[in-house]
């Protein structure tokens, strides 16, 4: 860190002044083998499949009392999907919270379905449950595909949001010693092939949070923003952190904020 | 045809695959061709005993994978009177992926996803005008995630 | 923030227990404004939960998680005093190889470096852990799939001389990272006991040996 | 039952292009549960395709397809307003059928 050079680190700077050529070169046809992978997978996404079936699950009376989703109020007025996405997280008055988008359905649940939505948070992922959250999720952030990032901070509650989020972000621990930061704190970084934006910058940030929800193709699974922080920290080696948390809201919080004015592009499709 | 002469893979794909409901007259799948092990045995079955690689057979795929889960693969044949296309992936248990069926009314030009399970070649063989062409290219499959 | 409390986390005692091991996070004001310890602690709390063999109590940080939470701090002219303190207390907890040898069977060690495996919530306690070397380094060139959130590694016996000097200082950076540099991204494979002896020695070996596929 | 397909099909100079997402698992009958026992093999077999009630395609598949297949092909003809209409069966016998409109 800083000035600090280790001597792993000139050994390094050496070693690629030494073997330039061949490293780069190799480098860059792998880099341009991912750039026309990645092209190749953006005509079809299989996240529409996704989107199809959140519509219906968002549209069809469920729970207790049978009703649907459809008066669920996502911060722009009772029922109001296009662009809700865009300007999540947001403190909400009548929960008195800072929610993201998962939490605030789940609240809707709960008031509109009766739902008792404790069960859908304790729910491993990849099951029914938190897969119908997640279907939602892709059909509602696709009603904000094209928009942009407007989440407000001025709200106490938000502020702190983004500041909790913040120092979570920084946060060591564990047995690896990993933050957040360690793999997103800085630029032009990647695990194995994949890039890492750093989310401390808009350029980064808006890199992560405006293509999730994403379909990955690695797992043929289509994942949340709360499924995507989730296995995060499963790999930083924390401990589990809880669905819909206040936790994982700030995260998004710090995200979000930090990707402000950029266009929302969801649902995405990965690696 | 290229699963001609297996009258009874035919039926044996007729009991893999359940029944059909009466009226549908769905072709049968060539089993003995899809539990191919190798990309002879996989051609042998499908009575491409003789081909040989051709311009007229094109692969469009990317180099590398990021995810051998899927990956994207467009085959084209450009030869006259073209049949039928299959794709083919030398390194999996079972090395055939697709047979496309070309009747008169569509172009000679498939986009599909398929799996890998490692680095491989992967073969297109077209039939045109009963003889049997191919193309075949390297696509690198790429190990990722923090898994490892 | 108004939080709420949940049961299924073991406790107010690891807020209490983080707070106490975190000096660090006593004195914020160096790097702007932000969140208070209390609301924090409160977040944290509420915020996980245990699963599989993992639990709450890896909240707990140590001395050198707390210093490195707090960038701006540990940049600081303050942090750099700091920071040679915690490089000071990291080499003195490295255990060099008990027969005194540094190296192992590098076609070993390109597996450990390959695995990414262990210590997660979907892991087995029975599950070998690896060693996430390729995530961060290039190091066999032969592996186009590689991190860059350490420098490379090939040719690094070829450069740096398979020395016993080379050997100690290199055993030392994988044992404790944070004995050469207080807040490298880089865990420290011995010192919290990720890796075992023999596995560090093959790793050494895949990095000198000039055998090794690093150095050809 | 299966769930539906997501079917796009557009005219373009006498050429009308397809693109199909299905919903399968596509499974390949060589992967294990965490208990150690083999996940049988599930995977669509057989794909068809009709303009207005004329078949136009017939494709056989193995296991090697992705997850949530895409499959995309061109029809000679074609116009806006015409009936694009898929079929998939799997190896389990289950079908699905869907249609859309050309653009």
């Amino acid at each position: 860190m800083g000035a600090r050079i280790p001597s792993a680190l000139v050994v390094a700077a050496l070693c690629s002044v030494a073997s330039f050529g061949v490293v780069a070169q190799e480098k860059d046809d792998a880099a341009k083998g991912i750039e026309a992978y990645r092209e190749a997978l953006k005509d079809g996404n299989p996240a529409e499949l996704f989107e199809m079936s959140g519509e219906e699950l968002w549209r069809k009376p469920a729970g207790p009392k049978n009703v649907s989703l459809e008066k669920c109020d996502l911060g722009l007025g009772a029922g109001k999907v296009e662009g809700a996405y865009a300007q999540l997280p947001r403190y909400f008055k009548d929960t008195n919270k800072v929610q993201d988008l998962e939490s605030r359905l789940l609240t809707c649940m709960s008031t509109l379905q009766g739902v008792d939505t404790a069960e859908y948070v304790k729910a491993r992922f990849n099951t029914a449950k938190k897969n119908d959250l997640v279907a939602l999720t892709a059909y509602i952030s696709g009603a904000s595909n094209g928009k942009k990032v407007k989440v407000s901070t001025k709200h106490p509650m938000e502020k702190q949001a983004f500041e909790l989020g913040k120092r979570m972000f920084f946060y060591q621990a564990g047995p690896h010693d990993f933050s957040c930061a360690t793999c997103h704190g800085e630029d032009g970084r990647r695990i194995r092939l994949q890039d890492l934006p750093n989310i401390t910058k808009h350029e980064g940030a808006l890199a992560g949070w405006t293509t999730w929800p994403a379909y990955r193709v690695s797992s043929g699974q289509m994942w949340s923003m709360q499924w995507r922080i989730n296995d995060c920290f499963r790999q930083q080696r924390f401990p589990e952190p809880v669905y819909a948390s206040d936790l994982t809201v700030a995260l998004s919080m710090f995200m979000a904020a930090n990707a402000n004015g950029a266009t929302i592009q969801t649902p995405g499709i990965k690696r | 045809m290229l699963r001609a002469g297996s009258g009874a893979g035919v039926v044996a794909a007729l009991a893999a695959a359940g029944f059909f409901a009466p009226g549908e007259a769905l072709a049968a799948w060539a089993k003995d061709a899809f539990e191919g092990k190798s990309v002879a045995d996989a051609m042998k079955a499908m009575g491409a005993t003789a081909s040989g690689a051709s311009g007229d057979v094109q692969i469009v795929a990317s180099d590398i994978a990021e995810n051998g889960a899927v990956v994207p693969i467009q085959a084209i044949s450009k030869a006259a009177n073209t049949q039928q296309i299959a794709i083919m992936v030398e390194k999996n248990p079972n090395v055939l992926a697709a047979i496309f069926d070309v009747g008169p009314d569509v172009l000679p030009d498939f986009t599909t996803r398929i799996k890998m399970g490692e680095t491989s070649n992967v073969t297109v063989l077209v039939k045109a005008d009963g003889k049997f062409l191919t193309a075949t290219k390297e696509i690198k499959v790429t190990l990722g995630g923090c898994g490892g | 923030m108004t939080q709420t409390i949940r049961k299924i986390v073991p406790a107010a005692a690891i807020a209490a227990a983080l707070l106490s091991a975190a000096p660090a996070a006593n004195a914020q004001s160096s790097w702007g404004k932000q969140a208070d310890d209390k609301s924090f602690a409160a977040m944290l709390q509420s915020g996980f939960q245990n699963a599989g063999t993992v639990t709450t109590d890896r909240l707990k940080q140590d001395e050198t998680q707390a210093f490195c939470s707090n960038p701006a701090k540990a940049n600081s002219k303050a942090g750099a005093k700091k920071a040679a303190e915690v490089e000071k207390a990291s080499l003195a907890t490295v255990k060099y190889p008990a027969d005194g040898k540094f190296l192992g069977d590098w076609k070993n060690g390109e597996k450990v470096a390959q695995s990414g495996r262990g210590l997660t919530w979907t892991d087995s306690a029975t599950q070998a852990n690896g060693g996430n070397c390729y995530n961060c380094h290039q190091i066999d060139t032969k592996e186009i799939s590689y991190g860059t959130i350490g420098p490379s590694l090939h040719n690094y016996g070829k450069l740096k001389g398979n020395t016993e000097q080379t050997q100690r200082e290199t055993w030392a950076k994988i044992f404790n990272s944070k004995s050469n540099n207080a807040c490298s991204n880089m865990p420290r494979f011995g010192h919290m006991g990720i890796l075992k002896e023999q596995d560090m020695k093959d790793i050494m070996a895949l990095l000198l040996d000039p055998n090794s596929p690093v150095n050809k | 039952m299966p769930s539906p397909m997501r079917i796009r099909a557009a005219s373009k100079d006498g050429i009308t292009e397809v693109r199909i997402l299905m919903n399968h698992e596509m499974e390949t009958g060589q992967r294990k549960d965490s208990a150690g026992k083999v996940i049988p093999a599930w995977f669509i077999q057989e794909v068809k395709a009709s303009l207005n009630g004329k078949e136009v395609l017939q494709a056989q598949w193995g296991p090697s397809i992705s997850k949530n297949p895409y499959f995309a092909f061109k029809i000679k003809g074609g116009k806006a307003g015409d009936a694009v209409s898929v079929t998939w069966l799997d190896n389990r016998g289950e079908t699905r059928t869907d249609e859309a409109k050309v653009t």
